[in-house]
């Protein structure tokens, strides 16, 4: 699946999109896999407090399945207006 | 009902203009912009850059327009926002209402904006004299949802 | 501050482009402007006829404009109401505040209109099919000062 | 003084203002006068809750005094904006 990444996720990761191949069954899944791959991954998702998640462009919250899924998206608390 | 995600500028007399021409049945137009400020707190800010989630930016906006005209009594609804680069004293949004009362008017805009606040996909990064700062949400904008 | 009455139309991008122009400090811009409707109820409106009292009027719009700026932290604020006979589709006033902060403009926008409604001394008469009609002061309009 | 006449009690009265003579202590006292003038005044102050008074430029109830005062305004209620 297609994996975006806005704003501070997106400079500390360095990149705003990458395709991963997971089984995970749940974004949390996703991101404990992340977490593990480096460790600007494991910065990124140190506080997922501060992360909103959309699942094909819905908000969502961790425990939203990936089954089926084309796009998830991680960013911080959105700032528009 | 008008959505529109763009990075160039927008004319709100022009915007407004266009919404009700050829029409004498509105009663009451509200048009908010937002502006990029050139301070935040006592730091200078010399330009915003305002990035944005697309596909879902444009989603989000029309679920949130939808929602305004199905509670108030609308005419016109429009709701601009731009993105990229953006200096101090740029437009950043627009957001029109137009319904033959005021109050449905003056409301439906304010939640228009409410929402967009911080259920739109944008954030915005101020710079000034001492480099980049992401904008962190503000408590007070997730409150002023609890009204509607 | 700025209060204008006067027969001429006026041109809303203008007003807000003249307010704004040459400053970066401002964060939000609420425009009203009220419009004559073509229709009163069921009866069609051809002209709305504005009456006022020259020099009491613009004594009362500096008033309800001058509180408006005691309440809130207010950058600019414009008040033009027309008169005389004032076509369907017409503009009838323009009510413009800027404020660092988008709940100040909404809110003080929507103070400025509300005093204006029964405060400020005009008078509208309606003429459509079935000749000229003053129209009445509403409750509602009243009503609505309480909440301020 | 100056008294002046507004909307539908301009039209009632049939002039917008006129120089009135008079050693009325209160808005009251002139309303009483001024309806005894002829019909037209009477029809015109016949109901004096849709009647509001202005006295040099500011909204005053009937027993407002007129000593002193140039200007008093009659119209109904406001309908602007």
């Amino acid at each position: 699946m297609q994996v975006l990444y806005f704003a501070w996720l997106r400079e500390r990761i360095g990149i705003p999109k990458e395709q991963v191949e997971t089984s995970a069954a749940t974004v949390a899944d996703l991101v404990a896999e992340l977490r593990l791959r480096e460790e600007r991954y494991a910065l990124a998702f140190s506080d997922m407090a501060a992360v909103k998640v959309a699942v094909d462009q819905e908000i969502v919250d961790l425990n939203a399945p990936l089954a089926g899924v084309r796009e998830v998206a991680f960013f911080p608390p959105m700032t528009g207006g | 009902m008008v959505v529109r995600v763009q990075a160039k500028d927008f004319d709100l007399g022009k915007e407004i203009s266009a919404l009700t021409a050829g029409r004498s049945d509105i009663g009451a137009i509200i048009s908010f912009s937002g502006l990029v400020r050139d301070m935040a707190g006592d730091q200078p800010v010399f330009v915003m850059e305002l990035e944005h989630y697309p596909g879902m930016t444009e989603k989000a906006l029309e679920k949130i327009e939808a929602e305004a005209n199905a509670r108030w009594e609308l005419q016109a609804s429009l709701i601009i926002h731009r993105y990229g680069p953006l200096p101090a004293g740029a437009n950043i949004v627009l957001v029109v209402t137009a319904s033959p009362h005021r109050q449905a008017a003056f409301e439906s805009a304010e939640f228009i904006m409410d929402f967009l606040k911080s259920r739109a996909p944008f954030w915005k990064k101020e710079t000034g004299e001492t480099g980049g700062k992401w904008v962190d949400a503000r408590d007070t904008d997730e409150d002023a949802l609890n009204k509607w």
